[in-house]
């Protein structure tokens, strides 16, 4: 039983080397590499339990949602987490250095190539895959998260800036908890 | 061994005994012997008991079918062209496969892909590919009745937009088994039409009783999930209690309070919680918002219903929340979030922040993602001894003015107890 | 349970009972049971029955080695210095170790690792280090004596390129094991020198005996692997059959078809076979291209030997699957392709390019690697039903005239309950 | 029984800098920065299930073959896929979608820097390893296939396309089934 | 099977007999058998046996506590106020939770984080969260007695900066169950405060008891560590020796040797150790720096205490290395690295040096993280099978002269089949 | 009982775009480059079995250290490999041709972006987060290792060179055993 129609035969162009990803191509070498190292920077400060530093990488009205493939597939509001601005951010880190109970773990993030495209004056947009590989304090390595970055980014200013943040899991099971950001 | 073998408590391979005192112990080898999973999947999964299935919503147009778990054994919820609801097991009559290996989706019928057996939806055999072989040679046998072939079916109520199933004649009505003051609260939460808002699912690493007592557990909220207590959402010192919804069937409960009432109580300083530490602005107080939505003034109610299932209702998050053994120290647990197809686009988003609170990465509830893992752990090599749970007494009745109880916990024991037939 | 206790039936903790049905029945505790698969071990794969162990090529030159398995019992293949093959369990005599650790190799003796006892390419111990230990201190007994020692061996044959071997000496020699008439084929498809042209492998999530089904089943290929059918590539409107190869043993088939003698059947259109779906023009026709190889007319040709080997000659591809099981629910499939030796370029491409057709990512082929996890995962809580096989009849003897059919699955069942000794 | 030869002390230079990547070093940022994103945008056009794409990213007579690392070192001709043309991608892509049954699921790619050198007038050489994390409908998610592709490249035209990809699998053993390419 | 069943070898649903020949055989099912796990647990470590806990080291300041396994039981080791050392079952007198979820820190007291049950250090209850409800409504009953709640406690004692633990009251005092010769050595090597220098483990694919049979293989070193060989740190044709520290319980040994005697033996040639192909020029070769640190002339002495650790002082190189089942098949190994608290600079240096061939990735050492996993799958399917060990002769003494020999694994037998009841 | 301080609001900058890594941000597109290549170079000389050329990448004087994160926050000076000169590294090499035992394997290494930075005349750091997935002879395929390398690379001559790469694994527990570097 099928749903899925039958496609069409290979399509004359579509443009392959854009994909999905909006915009015109952005080629600027300066502006790639300060992208690269703000991703980068993103991620290892996670990674190095830097967590207070984490909402410094935001806009103050940023916003940011963990959610998963299928429901973003079926369009449901409700994903994983859900912060409006850069407060919400850090209240998610100080309820977890203060308020929350959980075994002691950490992050490796893993990121694939950022594909970034123009999305607008002084914005960037930017998709990333990432495997996320979480280790206990007994030493057990796990793949805990592998997904994708949607991103925009804000270049105009002196700093980069996450206007927004979508984290999409390819699974919609998540493994024990989710306590530290993505 | 094979779970064949395990119809009756008789068949386990060491005896049980249930210690003298009665549900306030419980053996830590309830949690760690196979037989007893196996035994649990013929008396309790297999028995005369009320399985959720799923939301009406999640098969809502003739057609629509969505499998799932009873137990082990695999299941599905079809809508027929009827519009009733059926549920069967996902188990070709043929030789056994999945019917349906997708986990959603709509069917005009139920085509096994191994060998096209063909099922109408409410699992009757309705054809087979070369039933009578090709050009007269091949083909099933002259005594063949498709009759007798059909996919095992399960008994079906739907109530309040849920549905349920069971494998047993003996179950009495939904009603009946999960009483009137059970019936009469979740009315008042499914009162409107329901929308999906969010659907996500953990693995959490213990095995499925340790989260059917977690659920239970009034006594542990305050102190394990501080950010509840830190921001006033539920605390034992606000009015609220449980109630056993039957009193000769103590295996459900309503758990509630009323935020409004809170009266900070001394217990709570000399209580060992550590969410003193924090200071309890929020730099993003938008998470809270919420508003009064309905006039007895309960603003957090969970519904604990026998075995695997919970319905909460805390501010204005309504959720649905049922769990499905994988193994003897593996569940896994669904969340579903719910809102009302009429609500204002603030109250949508409202129901939207509330979610934080709540699921995998909840801020009040992603602590039980760990705990009852870390009681799976800590029982490790103590197969021997028990737990102890005196907390409110060692009776298993209502306690209208206090959840520093136990008693909902002992209510499960009961029925389990009695289900399994462990003397 | 240590497997050491199943060396009979009457050692089940829980006794088991054949339905009355006989063989059109099987029940899926078959499949999930650990003391079956213990029992399986000793009866089976330790038991009268050649088990299939690599190709003649594979230890082509004198001290060529090359590892495996016979159920969960390592094996070490060798070519002997008299350029006999040699088959011994790969566990050192002195404490058990692996002695060859490498998959395949060459040497002249083989060395465990540990202690550095060395054997001959037979399995007979040669030496060992320190035997009388240093000046004269240390090292073995006076009574020591090596030839009490040596690789457990098994005893081999080698037939039409492939090597056999049985841990029984009641086992009769290979080709009346297998039968002349398996014999005969086997032979026309070895009829002159192979050469590896590639070799996989997958892992399926399901118990081994459901791949041993699916590889005698002919009911199923047309109707699961709708590009078979499509492609009109092996259809039961062909010309084909079943062959018994022995009547008295029933446990190995051949299935073969003509594709030039397809005339479509009506039976087709009625048959829910979704391929009807796909219009059958190919962007890349050269996938199929084929000549006729043999002037028996035969292009889809499979021998099933007992119990986990099956030889396949389909249009141009030749390849041997065999599979070992890797626990209750886990058993790994080999793909081994082959060409000739003195194939003309244009031939060893075309058998190049319909390798695609079988394998992990085979179009007409991959099916099987999840259809049998789907019986695994269907038939979970259902330990006390049974398959239902009647397709074809009851019975099990040839059907040179119909593949529509579950004779060959009978055959196979008729062949482990005998050797299991389950009544 | 150790069968490698012993092996000489450290090499005088070998060249690490270019290692096995055959030809001149691509240093070009424009070019490179165009390779990376196609080479993105291959795996993303797999990763969102938009297949119907992916012939479209090979030159009309490409090659494409999936083998193992141990059939590769033996030379042998067959692997797990092997297309010839873009008509035969096609052709995979809509058994896919019509003819075959399998359990759904999706991948999530992670590459990692693809390794670029000049092949030839027009004509770019990239190795790039990768992961492909397999997610099944019910959640279960895991690593599926790692290895390497080796690419030739088409840069001379206004689109890049893939002359041809070698998928080298470090493992032999597939778990289930291999129908998405890879 | 719970593992409650499994308290006496009498309640093994196969009888064991150990094989006539005594402890020169040893059965591979003990290496298979998930009821003989279970009976270790109850009879060696729940039993009368001293187990390695942690080095005092690691718990230094009052308050400290490091978590850890005594079998499958997870422990909980604390300095006390009055700086005794502790050790307790880590699972809440309450509901069974791990008590310590970190696996260090320093804490006043132990709260158990689900509902708030503290304990002191010592694991005495000291109060719990509404044990009087909120307001006289809830808590505890009236006959609820803190007294009758603790975590369990183990016995403990230190020696030579080590802790140790054991749930028997019969253990003899530690001294007596390693025996004064053992001691004196552990007083050697511990005869002055020493600091931590290096942490890791390793996960070994076998079971425990494989390993602590490697410990204990004085013949396997030369033959499988080639590196030891060629570089001439440690060979049997060096003086040295097996002492076995107790003629009445041989569990113990000490392997010692003295570099500087080294007199090559023409056994090493006839051996195969496949050595001789390396020649022995380093290009780094302060890799093997080391001084003269004892005037016994000892340069390789490894201390093995039964049942899971061992002590070795290997050139400069002082490591304690221990042992613990994660399963059947799988054993986690730690190794921690030592010096002394006053070694000069470049004393620190040649230790941290030395440490390359030690450990995960120890130039010496690794074979041993497969070995053992090569004997698990080698014995695979081979339950009824036995190792053979009489090299050195069959019996159980000291061997001052020669460690070509199995003595001292024998030793571990002999006390492995008394304290589990196996005749 | 959680030992960790309150930590205070929103760093008011915090210089995210730099984040851990250490001296100025190094954008130069063509040195950059180098950098890439040269890591992925090195990473796939060990994934193809070509170590003898692996200690051709690094400094005569290098210093090679592989620990783990618990370890290296814990300050001790033993981790799980310790190689002075590329001598060392030459002998590790060796000792596993000739003399070391183990079941035949490999690794495919997926590297994330390096995070490059100037760290004084001729000298580069980059970090750089990294998975190994282990493959055994019999198809087996696992997540071995995931952690950083911590870099010193010395730019100023003709070739790239280590001066020094620290190897931070995010498990203290390692599966079976270490043999072929990471
Ligand atoms: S198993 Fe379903 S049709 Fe055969
Ligand atoms: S185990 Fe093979 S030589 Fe000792
Ligand atoms: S389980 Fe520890 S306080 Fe309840
Ligand atoms: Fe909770
Ligand atoms: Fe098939
Ligand atoms: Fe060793």
């Amino acid at each position: 039983m099928p749903e899925t129609p039958v496609p069409a035969a290979v399509p004359a162009a579509g443009a392959p080397e854009t994909g999905a990803a909006p915009g015109a191509p952005l080629r600027d070498p300066e502006l790639r590499a300060r992208i690269e190292d703000f991703l980068a920077d993103c991620a290892h400060a996670i990674d190095d339990d830097r967590l207070e530093e984490w909402p410094g990488f935001f806009a103050p009205d940023a916003l940011y949602r963990i959610t998963t493939r299928e429901s973003e597939a079926a369009g449901l509001p409700i994903g994983i987490m859900h912060c409006e601005g850069r407060g919400m951010l850090a209240d998610r880190v100080r309820a977890l250095r203060v308020a929350n109970v959980f075994e002691p773990h950490t992050y490796c993030h893993l990121l694939g190539a950022p594909r970034l495209a123009r999305a607008g004056p002084g914005l960037a947009s930017a998709r990333t895959n990432f495997a996320v590989v979480r280790t206990m304090q007994d030493g057990g390595m796990a793949l805990f998260a592998a997904g994708k970055y949607l991103d925009e980014i804000e270049t105009g200013g002196e700093r980069l800036l996450l206007r927004s943040r979508l984290v999409v899991l390819e699974s919609r099971r998540v493994d024990v908890l989710l306590v530290i950001p993505l | 061994m094979p779970e064949a073998s395990l119809a009756h408590a008789g068949a386990l391979s060491t005896p049980f005994a249930w210690p003298e005192e009665g549900v306030t112990r419980v053996p830590y080898r309830l949690f760690s012997d196979p037989e007893i999973y196996a035994l649990e999947q013929a008396r309790i999964f297999r028995g005369p008991v009320w399985h959720f299935l799923c939301l009406e919503l999640e098969v809502r147009e003739p057609g629509d079918y969505r499998t799932g778990f009873v137990g082990d054994t695999p299941i599905i919820v079809t809508r027929g062209r009827d519009g009733r609801v059926n549920a069967m097991v996902n188990r070709c009559a043929h030789k056994g496969a999945l019917v349906c290996h997708k986990e959603r989706g709509n069917a005009k019928a139920l085509s096994c892909v191994y060998h096209s057996w063909t099922y109408d939806l409410e699992g009757r055999l309705m054809g087979l590919a070369f039933r009578d072989g090709l050009r007269g040679k091949g083909g099933m046998p002259a005594d063949f009745r498709a009759a007798d072939h059909r996919l095992q079916p399960l008994r079906v109520e739907t109530f309040a937009g849920m549905v349920f199933g069971t494998f047993s004649d003996e179950t009495p009505d939904v009603e009946t088994f999960f009483g009137p003051s059970m019936c009469a609260i979740l009315r008042r939460n499914f009162s409107r039409p329901v929308r999906l808002l969010g659907f996500h699912s953990q693995t959490i690493r213990n095995n499925w009783k340790l989260y059917a007592e977690n659920v239970r557990d009034s006594y542990h909220a305050t102190l394990l999930h501080t950010f509840y207590t830190t921001f006033k959402i539920n605390r034992l010192d606000m009015d609220g209690g449980i109630r056993i919804t039957d009193a000769e069937k103590p295996w459900h409960h309503i758990s509630f309070a009323k935020r409004a009432t809170l009266d900070a109580a001394a217990e709570y300083k000399a209580a060992e919680v550590h969410s003193a530490s924090y200071d309890t602005r929020l730099e993003g107080p938008e998470l809270l918002d919420a508003w009064e939505e309905f006039d007895d003034g309960i603003t957090h109610c969970i519904q604990a219903l026998f075995p695997t299932l919970a319905v909460q209702f805390t501010l204005n998050s309504l959720a649905v929340r049922w769990f499905t053994p994988r193994g003897l120290d593996r569940t896994e647990l669904f969340w579903m979030y719910l809102g009302y197809e009429d609500d204002a686009e603030a109250e949508r988003r409202m129901r939207v922040m509330q979610a934080n609170l709540t699921g995998a990465a909840g801020l009040v509830s992603l602590e039980d993602g760990c705990i009852n893992e870390f009681v799976q752990r800590g029982t490790r090599g103590g197969a021997d001894a028990a737990a102890f749970m005196e907390m409110g007494g060692k009776t298993v009745e209502s306690s209208e003015g206090s959840r520093a109880t136990e008693v909902a916990i002992r209510g499960f024991w009961r029925g389990y107890r009695e289900i399994m037939g462990l003397a």
